[in-house]
Order: structure tokens, then C-alpha cells, then sequence
């Protein structure tokens, strides 16, 4: 069995994948965008309510393979209760780390995602999210990873 | 070698692959198990050899060259021309249309005939197993002349349902679009009698033959078809290179395309006059290497037997749907009585993109995703399937290692 | 090997014609002296190479692809773009659509700009020494909105009248259409200040950049250009494969051309999403093999120094000049003060075909006709020249056997 | 010097070529046609007056190689007062000779086009001028050589 990629699809991927966390439409939604992967066709929304500068509540809707649905629901959990800054701040650590490949030790829970660096073509399957959070808050609407 | 006689009743398998050098290599480790040749074939040494003396030996530009170089290059280009012609039974030369691809060639049409005959309140038929490739330039047409677009609609097995196809053909309808082989789930449409009902109302065909050509004898005569799109890279050709066959007076009728060198007679900044098919529709330098290369493979692909290659693709089909679906959770997506080498798949509550992770760390190339058929794919309710497919290379053991990933891949996901 | 350096001071010529193959051999028992490389030039190994080596290894389909073969084919694709993008100097390698060739790249502003962008009334204005390339889409284009096309003139030595051109430029002038380097006169013409005048005005420039790429160095950043269209086997890489440059903005704006798979972001029946650039504008399945190839040529040229090079055909053209000048009754045609290799005559009384087919015996590959500038013939009242044009690996004494059988010709023919 | 360029080239061929026979325009003709060669650019029109089905005059205009231009000029004296029939006969005969490689004798003077076929690409501009004639005969006004 191949290690590189029982290290990718670890028990935390696929319970998020199957049983992704805040995943529902939000109301009150101070801030909403829709992602692409062309790669995969994954789809993601990404709806947050955003409060004096800080994250109240994120969640996302969609579908996509176990990566992106893992991802998202990781990011929208590590968010919650961060402020707008830290949240970026989170998303330039991980994106390194996965992307870049560089050392990182403040990514929480989301290190169960470093797996993905082993597989580069899947790397916007887990980032996904991020730049749909990211175009969110910028107010794009509309993201895309190509 | 069977390889090379004339006319073989089976495959020698071994000896085969051994034509195929990008199959002798390993992925993650692992022989590969190319099953992605419905995205694209790999390439005999025949055709690579081909693209080399070319390059080597006869490089030069095509048409009005005086010297030997040119002449040898028209030569062997208008060759490639007439062994196109040959393989899909087309009467005429002019009737073959190089293009970059199959794409290109539905385009053309679309943006030639579609634009000059199309009328508001016509209308055109499409399968809803269509490939992108030709649903979107009927889009683009019908929106710039009010035509409107109607899906004939394919029952649970992924079949054209016949029935409600011949209760939509009407007056009304000027152009029926189907696609011969799907390159989703491998159904062989009724090209001939769709043809024969839709000429009865008068409407045109366009046929998109891609996924066609490499596993089923094709006669554009018998077929009777108005237009056939085809893709060299999809029949063991070179990428960048297809053609359409269209009827003669059909061409001749159509308005140039792309316009340039070569596709014109006489040229003043107040009148231009165009030339005669096939040059009015090939503009500019063609793709002389893809031609040549492209002939070499319909050559190695009569050398083989168009026959003796479907037969083999069928067995391998029947045999993959029956080892496949075993696999408990998996559902095969179309399974039409008559078939190409193409097989799609879903697994209960696991993603295509991860099943293609883990089969890809196995050596074997599949595609996940919706293969550029996305109304398909919603008539199936599913947004994407893994598709193994099939050529004359392929072998019984090579589907035995798909399956043995995909009971992996669901260890591992499920 | 000099070849290989970095930065060369100048060309071994030995060393580097032994890396083209096509030039070891022999036409009608002479040495081929091959000078007609403004129609095509002759592939070094390198790019032969490089498609053996695609098709060997790592051939697949590109986008989507979940596999290794697909994921390299993809890779190598996105480089193939990047290097297109550094050679010209674009900024972004959205900016980078490929092509089937200059031809098409043309074809596609005309038919996606052009037709949404002007108006009756609206000027296009395009210089007497066009290629058809740049005449005919646009002809297609004024037809149908009701444009109108006005040649800018020029001057007896076949440079373009700087005067009447910014006296023809007014408000009306939408588009304004230069060949970079004349493929019929070798005439080199001043882009950049053709474009600064264009842009007071409000006018795009396209700027048909065929013959451009092998001679000099191109930086569309510097030069400003709206649109730059090219071929890859005028510069040494394999046909079928192209490119347009365009700005961004201009490029975002612009509706989608032809219409297939990875060009769409959704597609329903009802309506269809397009994808981001560069993807809108390549649907269907890409020269894969050419655009890699046409890499593979590119740094090679890179590698020899395009300085270099342009040197070095800047001093077979004097040499040319001069030794054929010396020709009782030849006429030479196109003496423009910046030049690139490329020389064209007429001999008195002599048709240029029985030329052509004197040089051909003597193994001197020439072109002979009207090389789709008819206009431009026009203006120099001859139906037709002789056209001798050099590429990196052309050697003095190559344009001796040119001199020597045109002297031939003269006393058969004379 | 090159031996088939001296049988292509011959004496007469080059002086028709430089002092076509017959080149003008033919105002009574009954039948009119013009031809193209796109490989060389040439262009010829053939005008003749056909009376009682015998070609009683014969002429041609236009620009082209000395090939052409000498099969035309040669052609417009060997059809004079033959019949129509005798005429396509001899295209026949004539394009067999070039094309087809066959032994003839009855060319008489279009025998010195025969080094032609030493010279296949130059084939189409030693027949240009007769699918004129044929296409001036049938009526088809264009005549194309591809
Ligand atoms: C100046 C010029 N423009 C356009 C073209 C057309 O290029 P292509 O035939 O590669 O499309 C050519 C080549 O013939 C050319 O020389
Ligand atoms: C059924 C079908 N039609 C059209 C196409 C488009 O062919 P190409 O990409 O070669 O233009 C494909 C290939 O993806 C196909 O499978």
C-alpha cells in the first residue's frame, strides 16, 4: 500500500470529506463568493459573516472531491473567531506550506492537509477554498484556481 | 509479424505494444496502464517515424513551390489528404478539409453554413450525450441568428431515445448534431438511420466522429452524413491536426472560414476572389507533419484491421463492465447495448479525482471528471465519473490492474 | 561548441548547419542550397527531439488530467507558453493564445475584435505590402460591418510612406494593420512608431509578426502593439503551431472565436459560462507536440544569440544584394534602408517560374510567384519575382550558387 | 548544363514564349474561357471562333511562364481549321504525351513540349492553356489547372 498516499487520505480528510462541517447556506452572510477548480469541476461557495473586523461565522456549500470538501471545512472551523487579518495571515502560512513547500508550525489543524504536497496537481483542490474566501472578503465574487 | 499482415484475425498483443514506445515505461514505480485514450491514443513508431523524415528529408512549404523540397512536401501532403479520404469512403479529395482538430472542424461549419442557412425559428437537434465540442458553437450560431437549441433526449442506458428524437424532427428543424461514439460512456449511436430521418425533414447531419475513427470501420458514404468532424490525436495521430468531411455541394456552397494565403485566387485591396476546395477552406501554412503523421496512422491502423481492433475492444469492454461491476457501491454509467471501448464509472460516495489519485499512484491513467459532456453528466445526476478507455493496445491484464486499483481506491477512500 | 554558448560574438557556420538535417542532402545531385526559409525554415535536431520525445514519453492530453502523463503534458504545454511569452517579451503568459499558425492568429482578432469593435464608417488602414494573411480577414470583416479598408502607400523601395500615413490617420481609423518584417521585400518596418502614431488617433495596431521572430529581437512590451501574431515554423519549430500575443484588456474583452471543451467553465442547453483566458480561446485538444517543439526551437535560437543571428543575415543580404545587382537586366525589388534576409528580383523578360525550375536543377531552393502579397506586386507592376530568403545556417557560398545559377538561367532562358 | 533543362528549353519553346503567335484579342469569338494556374500565378484567356464546328481562328491573352505562354501560342496554330472534335483529340494526345508518359507521333510541333515531362510540377503550365480551350468549347467561361 502506498504511504504517500494513506499520508494524504488521513482519517481527518475523509471524515471532513464526508462529513464536512458548516456545510449550509448562511443567511445573514456579510460576505459570499463561488470557486472554481476547472481541474476537477469542483465547486465551492464560501459564505462568512464578517463583524468589527472578525470572522462571526464561516460556512460553504458545493461539491468537489475529498480534498477541496476537507479543506473547506477545515478552513471554515479555523477561521471562526479570527479576525479578518489573522485569517489571511492563516491562508499565506498554508499556501506556503503546501505550495512552496516551506516549514510551518502554526497551521493547527490544518497540517493534516501537508499530505497534499506529495500530489501537485491536487494542491488547488486543497487551496481551493481559500482563494474563494479570500475573493469573499475582497468582494471578487468569483474565484478560480487556473 | 501479424503486426503488419493484411489482414489479421486477432491482435499479437505483445508484438503491438512493442510499436507504442511511450507504453514501455513506469509510473510511481508501476508499468503504466494507459486507459485515457479516449482524451488521447498514443503514438506507433510508424507515425513518430513519419513526423521525423518529414522534418529530415522533405521540409518545405506546401503549394506554388517550384523547387523539389516543395514538390516533394505538396506530394506527400495532398497523399495524406487522399488516405483520409480513403479511410472514411469519401468520394472526392475536396471533400476532406484539414483542420487543427475536430473542434475546428464542428466550428466551421457552425460559423459557415450554420451563420448563412440558420434562421430564426429553425431549429437544431442535439443528443444530450453531445461533447462540448459540438453543443457550444451551435450556441454561438444560434444566438447570432435566433435559431434555438432542443436536446433529444437518451434513456437511463445512455441510448438516443429514437422515438422522441423522430417526434421533434419537424420542418422546423435545419441541423441535427449527434456524436457518433460517445466519449463518455461509449454508446455507438444509429448514425445511419438518425441521418435517414432527419434527411426526410430536410435537416442537415453533423456528425462529431472523434472518438469514432479509431474503433469502427467508417463510411461517410454509406452513412449518407452531410458533415464528419475528426481528430488525428484521437486515432494514433499527431496532436494538432483533423479534419472534416463534408458534402461536396454542401462546401461548395459555404462562405470561407479563416481567410489568408492560399485560400484565395486573386487578391486587391477592392476584390478578393477565393479559391476551389479544399484550398478556399486552408488558409496559411497547414500542418503538414500532422497530415503526413496522420495518414501514417490510418495506414497502421488498416495494416491492423479496423475490424479485428473493435472486436478486441469489445471483449475488453464486456470484460471490464463484468469485472467492474462486482466492485460493491459501483455503479456503471452507460451501458448501451452497442458499445466502444469505453467504460465510466461512480463509486457510492467516494469523488472521481481521488479515485484517479490513487489509480495514478498504481500506474494506471484514467480520467475523472465530466468529460466535456456536462449535460450528460446531469442527466445522470452525477457531477463527474472516472471513464477507463480503451485501444487495440490494450490488454485483459491491463484491465485486471484497473480493477485491483479501484478496490484499492476504495480501501483507502471508502 | 559555439553553438551552445551563451552569448556568441558570431556563427560557426559548420557546427551549426551539421544541427538540421534536412540541409545534408543532395537535389538533383547537387548540394541543397535552401534559401526559401521566409515560406519555412528547416527544424534543428533539438526539435525534432523534442516531439520524438513528447510522443515517446510523455504524450497525453492536456488539462483535467488526474495521471502523470497528463500532469507532464500539461507541464511541459505551460512551458511551451512561458517560453513563447519571454521570446516576444509579453508580460503576462495569459497573453499567449496558441495558434494553428500567424494565419489563424490573424483570424481570430478579425473575427472577435474586429466584428464586435467596428462600425460603418470606421477605417481600417493597412499597408500596400501586406500578406494576404492580413488583407482577407479583414476584407471578411469590413463586409460585414460595413468598414472600410484604405492602403497606406509606399515608396518606390517599398518602405511605407510615414507621411500618407499619418495624413490618412484621423478619428475614423479603428484599426491599423503593418506586416513587421516584409515576407516578400524583406522589408523591416518601424513598429513602433507606426504604433505610437496609431495610438494618438485611438487605433489598435496588429501587427503580423511572420517573418519577424527568426531575425530580431521582438519585445511587444516595447514596441506597444495591441495584437502580434506568429507562426512556429517561420522560426525553426515544427507546423501547426502558432501564437497570437494581445493585451490583456483587449483579449478580456474580446467574445469567445471557436467554441469546444476546456474553453467553458459550465455548459447547460440553456447557457454556457466561458473560462479565463488564455483557455477561452483554445478549445479543444492543442498542438500539443508543436507548442513543445516550438519551445524547444525558440531556445535554441535564444541559445545562439538572435543578435547574432540577425547580424549574420543582415550581411548575406548586403553580400546578396550586391553580387546579384552585378546581373545584367535583374532588378532588384525591395531596397528598403532596414532589411531583413530576404532579396527579391525579376529578370528581364524571364517568367520567375523557369527561374525557379533553373535553380531547382542546380539544387538552389527559391520561391517564385507573388508570395500572397498580390498588392504589393501590383505596386511594382510584375506579376511575379524570384525570392531568395536566409535563415541562421545560410553561408556565402550558398548565395554564389545562387548568383552563379541565375547567371544559368539568364543564358538558357535569356 | 543541365541536359532536360536543354530539352525543356528548347529553341522553340523559347522563342514562342518571348513572341507568342496569336496573342491578341479576338473580338467575333464565339467562345471565351479563362484559365488559372495558382502554382505560378498564371493567367490565360483563350478567345476562338468556331464556325460549321471548325475552329476558324484562335487566340490567347494573359501572362505567364515561358511554358505556358509557348503552349498556348503553339496551341492556338495547331488548332487552326481543325474541327472541334480533332482539336479535343489532340489535347487528348497532348496530355496523355505530358501526363500519362504515352508514346504518340501524331503531335507534330506540340512535340517540342515534351520535355516537360522531365518537370512534373511544370506539367500544369504546359496544359493550362487547353483546359481553357476545352473549358472556352464547354462553355464554362474558368478553368482551373488544380
Ligand atoms: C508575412 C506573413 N504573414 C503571414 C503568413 C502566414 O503564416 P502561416 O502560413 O504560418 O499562417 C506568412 C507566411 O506565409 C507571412 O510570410
Ligand atoms: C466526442 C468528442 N468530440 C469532440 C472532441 C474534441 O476533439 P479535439 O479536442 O481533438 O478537437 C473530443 C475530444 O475531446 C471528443 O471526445
Amino acid at each position: 500500500m502506498n504511504d504517500a498516499l494513506r499520508e494524504l487520505y488521513q482519517e481527518v480528510i475523509l471524515d471532513h470529506g464526508k462529513k464536512p462541517r458548516n456545510f449550509r447556506p448562511l443567511e445573514q452572510a456579510t460576505h459570499c463568493a463561488e470557486g472554481h477548480n476547472p481541474l476537477c469541476g469542483d465547486c465551492v461557495t464560501v459564505q462568512v459573516i464578517v463583524e468589527d473586523g472578525v470572522v462571526r461565522e464561516a460556512t460553504f456549500q458545493g461539491s468537489g472531491c475529498a480534498i477541496s470538501t476537507a479543506s473547506a471545512s477545515l478552513m471554515t472551523e479555523a477561521i471562526q473567531g479570527k479576525s479578518v487579518e489573522e485569517a489571511m495571515a492563516l491562508f499565506d502560512e498554508f499556501r506556503a506550506a503546501v505550495v512552496e513547500n516551506r516549514e510551518s508550525d502554526d497551521l493547527g489543524k490544518l497540517e493534516v492537509l501537508l499530505g497534499v504536497k506529495e500530489f501537485p496537481v491536487r494542491v488547488k483542490c486543497a487551496t481551493l477554498a481559500w482563494h474563494t474566501l479570500q475573493a469573499a472578503i475582497q468582494g471578487e465574487g468569483v474565484a478560480s484556481t487556473e | 509479424m501479424s503486426v503488419a499482415s493484411t489482414v489479421p484475425a486477432s491482435i499479437d498483443l505483445a508484438a503491438l505494444r512493442e510499436r507504442f514506445p511511450a507504453l514501455r515505461q513506469q509510473v510511481h514505480g508501476r508499468p503504466l496502464v494507459y486507459l485515457d485514450n479516449a482524451a488521447t491514443t498514443q503514438r506507433p513508431d510508424v507515425v513518430i517515424r513519419a513526423t521525423v523524415d518529414f522534418y529530415e528529408k522533405d521540409n518545405a512549404n506546401v503549394h506554388r513551390g517550384v523547387h523539389t523540397l516543395s514538390q516533394r512536401a505538396t506530394r506527400d501532403f495532398e497523399e495524406a489528404r487522399q488516405t483520409v479520404r480513403a479511410f472514411v469512403d469519401a468520394a472526392h479529395d475536396a471533400e476532406i478539409l484539414f483542420t487543427k482538430g475536430c473542434t475546428e472542424a464542428i466550428n466551421l461549419v457552425a460559423a459557415t453554413w450554420g451563420r448563412t442557412m440558420l434562421r430564426e425559428g429553425d431549429e437544431i437537434l442535439l443528443s444530450t450525450m453531445e461533447h462540448h465540442a459540438n453543443i457550444v458553437p451551435w450556441q454561438l450560431v444560434a444566438e447570432m441568428t435566433g435559431a434555438t437549441i432542443r436536446p433529444i433526449p437518451i434513456d437511463d442506458r445512455g441510448q438516443i431515445d429514437l422515438s422522441a428524437y423522430g417526434s421533434m424532427l419537424t420542418e422546423r428543424v435545419k441541423l441535427v448534431g449527434i456524436v457518433h461514439v460517445s466519449n463518455s460512456i461509449g454508446t455507438i449511436n444509429p448514425v445511419a438511420e438518425i441521418t435517414a430521418m432527419a434527411h426526410r425533414v430536410g435537416a442537415r447531419v453533423m456528425i462529431d466522429g472523434a472518438q469514432a475513427l479509431a474503433h469502427q470501420k467508417v463510411s461517410v458514404r454509406d452513412l449518407d452524413v452531410d458533415f464528419y468532424a475528426m481528430s488525428g490525436h484521437k486515432v494514433y495521430g499527431p496532436t494538432g491536426i483533423g479534419a472534416l468531411y463534408g458534402k461536396r455541394d454542401l462546401l461548395e456552397a459555404m462562405p470561407p472560414y479563416q481567410a489568408g494565403g492560399d485560400m484565395i485566387r486573386t487578391v486587391t485591396f477592392e476584390k478578393t476572389t477565393f479559391n476551389d476546395l479544399p484550398n478556399r477552406f486552408e488558409p496559411g501554412t497547414p500542418n503538414i507533419a500532422g497530415a503526413i503523421g496522420w495518414a501514417a496512422a490510418l495506414n497502421f491502423v488498416d495494416r491492423m484491421g479496423i475490424d479485428a481492433i473493435g472486436r478486441h475492444e469489445q471483449t475488453l469492454t464486456r470484460y471490464a463492465q463484468h469485472r467492474l461491476s462486482e466492485i460493491d457501491g459501483l455503479r456503471l454509467v452507460g451501458t448501451a447495448d452497442d458499445k466502444a471501448g469505453i467504460v465510466a464509472f461512480s463509486l457510492e460516495g467516494i469523488h472521481p479525482h481521488d479515485i484517479g489519485t490513487v489509480l495514478d499512484r498504481n500506474g494506471v491513467a484514467i480520467r475523472a471528471g465530466h468529460h466535456c459532456t456536462m449535460p450528460l453528466m446531469q442527466r445522470f445526476g452525477l457531477p463527474a465519473t472516472v471513464r477507463a478507455s480503451f485501444a487495440m493496445y490494450t490488454s485483459e491484464a491491463e484491465i485486471d490492474a484497473l480493477v485491483a486499483a479501484v478496490q484499492q481506491a476504495k480501501e483507502i477512500l471508502g
